[in-house]
């Protein structure tokens, strides 16, 4: 027991602070798993709908329109692409390896028919619809099984895909 | 289906610091805890709630009549807990008990520290064991410990 | 074959960034008692409870609907949780909704909140996940690269979003409950509002607001004999699809084209820019009035925003959009939708307050969720259908 | 009422820790499985709805990846509940009731091996009091086991025998988790979990993941030989705080069982969805089960307990045995919230 007495002026209680932490064990699945291993290598892995052939990178393991799974052979992907849209952010967020203001892309990478969401390295003014892209890695030595192998794209010297060829994509 | 391979696996937390706004009963209620009492509320028929609530859980109605009440009661049930988890009120064997405190009709969920479970029993007296330092909070009651 | 199915009361709380001096049972109880006296009717007159609200993370509550059933006079009796993403007050109504049309249930009451200040919306929405990377923080971040894409397909100018943010403020006003009440607002001080997620500027975002929203719904029977107004049900519709496939129209997905052609067939609309006189919408980021003017083929594709333009969706405009003040302007996520249906209930029942259209007789209610993915809407009309 | 029948259902084997499978990975082959069975193509189906919860997920919108597995094109009309799988379906009960669907695919799923489970669902109380006390699943349904015990609702041979019958009923069905011959003499000598429970009047934890078709009238009959028609289906909430509830008794779902006719006439089959043994007598008594109904033939929710799913589990196991001819009259239970807060029941005949 303790003869510690609260202060009377303290006024009423009105907020209750509860701390919850949960911790977890999360699977990345067979899907995610094996285009993970995949990058460990530095390679892209996609995999086609059997339904309509497409492409998915990232693919989550099913054709999310036709609803089946995508357990065919994987296809390999070049890390090059093309800008479908973005946004350029002046908020932080941890883990980014940009400094502000940096751009978010979603890219479509050669040979493969989803956009795959990432960062762009460059000028902020410079970025637009159909900029060829390329990734940059991380150092071979720090390649693991994570899609941080990709720090992020950067613009290459490529003359910009027309609009039609991936509209279809915004 | 394709063989199932082994799949790689991550841990992960969710971490977070909830900040609950009260409202005028349970203001009251935590009010009390952190000056070391413990108040109930009236409910129309006469009988007292505790842990209180700003309405009546059967019927709805709004309730705010506090009734101050002891910091000693009975034990109506109790489960025996003999290996605690890092979050739980105790870190050594105690037993969870609903306990119907002196001047309330409903009981409340806390901890009670018999030592040994041979010690609990249904019926029981029991006191609040108040910490040392309150907050405002239900585990201003470190736990509740048998009364001889 | 379903029931005729009326709003006979409609309550909200004052909608405001932190809530303090409520529990989530008394934000929620603010809200609900406010319907049922709204509907001349008791606790013990509600038959059936449906609670609606986005992630349980958001409060830190697994499934909080258990612990504050009984708040809102759910004790022995039946009750839904929804949870369908952002869309989910919308997907609550509709619910409710079909419990009476179903013929189970006299009188239905529900209940949608967000108590928001519990926890840090941006947090929730961006816990980082294992084998994913993060990009960007928060829900512009996502749809602003989609904005971008309506910009370069319809030729949209800078001005409309800014034009939007300005209106729906401008509208809060005449609203007592809204959260925001920016009474100096003008077009430069959102041009000047600082950049978030390009093209998205700071005021042109919705806030991040503790509030609650509650209606009771009632068969014919018991509709025909309130002494005020009611809000004929006369259709309510729903639409799903996937987050990501190839191919997907994320800008203008055909979850809500689909979702608006039934919506009307149902409504017997074949006009809708004529027919309804006025829309509550859910509009988060500004650009998404145009664009859901389109989505919901009040507008042809790509011109949305020149009924933005042209003052059309203004208060005293042909089509008014978000009288309340919208999304833009009280924003507790899993109300929110609720919040569209309630006020275009309130329109037709002529019970809208400085914020009424003269002569509301069929209104449009709009929630959307997810990735744009998420659609839930109905039609009220002061008539029956 | 219009005549509606559960006319298929699928689900993936319960187990332990499904480490390499992500949720909608076990979702996939439950759902395909349901549309070959039926022959039915997404745009045969009218409604969707589906029950999940995020903090088993630990994740916000965790339902949402759900939608990859149903193949969601066309749009569908679809609707998610924060619950099990058995209030989804209740949900489109009610959707075909009111004329807006013929057909709806209902599913549940849930992982929750991936936290801790006992501990994720002390966020399921009351925030400001209860929470903040951590009180496990198991220890809550101890204090409610005791109060039974010591008001002679039931002794623990009692209890011990729930947990036998299931187990050797679980043999017969190759998707539960815990089966075998035990003997209530051998079990009894175990140690407690938490006192007064042992090990067998708990369910296990279980990742797995179902599916079942709903179908108004003649579309249930092209689909099914012996539909498995909804006679009664009614659910209850009580208040979640055990000190204002009759812990001795599931006044729920006495109130649901009524409305939903349980009583009117005999029962040959009975589903339930009872975590702990006590709570399973409590149900059996709710609903007035006798001598004459057989219990758990799957094994219930104590041979396998995929939460979000094992309540829809339940109406698809009773579906079944109205499908095979094995039982003309079957009752299945869900519940959810500590104790037994909230029960749904469902009456399904097959004429």
């Amino acid at each position: 027991m303790s003869d510690k007495k609260p202060e009377e002026k303290e006024g009423p209680v009105q907020v209750l602070q509860t701390p919850v932490r949960l911790e977890y064990v999360f699977s990345a699945g067979q899907s995610a798993s094996r285009l993970l291993g995949a990058m460990a290598k530095g390679k892209l892995l996609g995999q086609r709908c059997p339904v309509d052939g497409r492409v998915y990178f990232p693919s989550r393991g099913s054709c999310p329109q036709h609803g089946v799974p995508l357990d065919g052979a994987p296809v390999e992907l070049a890390d090059k692409g093309t800008v479908a849209t973005y946004s350029i952010v002046r908020i932080p967020i941890e883990k980014v390896p940009l400094e502000l203001p940096y751009v978010t892309v979603q890219v479509v990478l050669d040979g493969a028919d989803t956009v795959l969401m990432h960062l762009l390295k460059c000028d902020v003014d410079k970025v637009h619809m159909g900029m060829r892209v390329q990734a940059k890695w991380k150092p071979r030595e720090e390649w693991t099984s994570s899609v941080e192998n990709i720090l992020y794209f950067e613009p290459i010297d490529e003359p910009d895909a027309p609009y039609d060829s991936f509209k279809e994509h915004i | 289906m394709s063989q199932i391979e082994k799949a790689l696996t991550a841990p992960h937390v969710i971490e977070y610091t909830y900040k609950r706004s009260l409202g005028p009963v349970l203001s009251q209620f935590f009010t009390a805890l952190r000056e070391r009492r413990v108040v109930g509320v009236r409910r129309k028929d006469g009988t007292v709630l505790c842990p209180p609530k700003e309405y009546d859980p059967d019927t709805g109605e709004s309730l705010g009549d506090m009734v101050p009440l002891k910091d000693t009661g009975v034990v109506t049930s109790w489960a025996w807990v003999a290996k605690p988890r890092p979050q739980q009120p105790l870190q050594k064997p105690f037993a969870y008990a609903l306990i119907r405190l002196d001047g309330a009709d409903t009981p409340l969920l806390h901890a009670v520290d018999a030592g040994s479970e041979s010690r609990m029993k249904t019926s029981m007296r029991v006191r609040a064991r108040w910490a040392d330092t309150t907050t405002g909070a239900i585990r201003d009651i470190a736990c509740f410990e048998p009364v001889d | 074959m379903a029931e005729l199915t009326a709003v006979i009361g409609i309550g909200q709380t004052k909608h405001a960034a932190k809530r303090i001096d409520v529990s989530m049972a008394g934000l929620i109880r603010e809200a609900a008692e406010r319907a049922l006296a709204d509907a001349e009717c008791t606790w013990a007159d509600i038959d059936a409870v449906v609670i609606g609200k986005a992630p349980d993370m958001f409060e830190g509550v697994m499934m909080p609907e258990l612990f504050l059933n009984d708040a809102v006079g759910g004790a022995y009796k039946p009750m839904l949780r929804v949870h369908t993403a952002g869309s989910v007050g919308g997907s609550t109504g509709i619910v409710a909704a079909s419990l009476v049309q179903a013929g189970i249930h006299d009188r239905v009451l529900c209940v949608a909140f967000e108590k928001q200040s519990e926890s840090n919306a941006t947090w929730a929405l961006s816990i980082s996940m294992p084998f994913s990377v993060a990009t960007v923080v928060g829900a512009g971040g996502y749809f602003a690269p989609l904005i971008r894409g309506y910009i370069r397909r319809s030729g949209c100018p800078e001005e409309i979003g800014i034009q939007v943010a300005v209106k729906d403020r401008l509208n809060a006003l005449k609203n007592p409950y809204a959260h925001l009440q920016l009474a100096d607002i003008t077009p430069q001080m959102v041009r000047d509002s600082p950049m978030l997620w390009d093209p998205i500027r700071y005021l042109e975002t919705c806030p991040s607001s503790d509030g609650a929203c509650a209606m009771v719904m009632a068969k014919e029977s018991i509709a025909k004999r309130a002494s005020k107004p009611v809000a004929w049900i006369h259709a309510t519709e729903m639409r799903s699809e996937p987050t990501m496939f190839s191919g997907r129209d994320q800008v203008m997905p055909r979850a809500t084209l689909d979702n608006a052609k039934s919506l009307y067939e149902k409504a017997g609309i074949t006009n809708p820019r004529k027919e309804i006189d006025c829309a509550e919408i859910y509009v988060p980021f500004s650009w998404y009035e145009p664009m859901w003017m389109e989505g919901m083929l009040i507008s042809d594709t790509n011109q949305g925003w020149k009924m933005t333009e042209s003052g059309a969706t203004a208060l005293d405009g042909d089509f008014p959009v978000n009288m309340s003040g919208g999304v833009l302007s009280s924003n507790p996520i899993g109300a929110s939708g609720l919040l569209r249906f309630a006020e275009a209930a309130l329109q037709v029942r002529g019970m809208a307050g400085e914020h009424q259209v003269d002569g509301a007789k069929k209104a449009l209610g709009h929630a959307y969720g997810g990735g744009s993915q998420y659609f839930s809407t109905w039609i009220v009309g002061s008539e029956k259908p | 009422m219009r005549d509606v029948a559960v006319v298929a259902f699928t689900q993936a084997p319960s187990v332990r820790r499904d480490l390499d499978r992500n949720e909608v990975e076990i979702l996939i082959p439950v759902i395909h499985e349901l549309k070959q069975k039926t022959g039915l193509k997404n745009e045969d189906v009218d409604f969707v709805c589906s029950g999940s919860s995020d903090y088993l997920a630990g994740q916000a919108f965790a339902f949402v990846s759900g939608l990859d597995a149903v193949g969601a094109w066309p749009p569908v009309c679809e609707s998610h509940v924060e619950m099990d799988g058995a209030w989804a379906l209740y949900e489109a009960w009610v959707k075909i009731q009111m004329g807006y669907a013929q057909v709806a695919l209902v599913y549940g799923f849930g992982k929750p091996s991936m936290g801790d489970l006992p501990i994720t669902m002390a966020l399921q109380l009351d925030p400001y009091v209860l929470t903040p006390l951590w009180p496990d699943a198991i220890s809550l349904a101890a204090l409610q086991a005791r109060i039974c015990l010591e008001k002679g609702v039931c002794t623990e041979r009692d209890m011990a025998e729930r947990a036998v019958r299931d187990r050797k009923n679980a043999k017969d069905n190759p998707f539960a988790q815990v089966k075998g011959d035990f003997t209530v003499d051998g079990i009894l000598k175990d140690p407690f979990v938490v006192s007064p429970l042992r090990k067998h009047d708990c369910a296990p934890i279980s990742d797995g993941a179902s599916a079942v078709i709903l179908a108004a009238g003649d579309r249930a009959k092209e689909l099914c030989k012996r539909p498995a028609w909804i006679r009664g289906f009614e659910h209850i909430c009580e208040p979640l705080d055990l000190g204002v509830r009759d812990l001795t008794r599931s006044r729920s779902t006495e109130i649901a069982a009524d409305r939903a006719g349980v009583g009117k006439k005999k029962i040959d089959v009975a589903e339930l969805s009872a975590p702990f043994t006590h709570q399973e007598i409590l149900i059996e008594r709710a609903l007035g089960l006798d001598d004459g109904t057989r219990i758990n033939p799957s094994g219930g929710a104590l041979a396998a307990n995929p939460l979000m799913a094992v309540g829809l589990s339940r109406i698809g196991e009773a579906a079944s045995r109205i499908w095979d001819g094995s039982a003309n009259r079957a009752v299945a239970h869900a519940t959810s919230g500590p104790c037994l807060q909230q029960n749904l029941v469902c009456v399904l005949e097959g004429d």
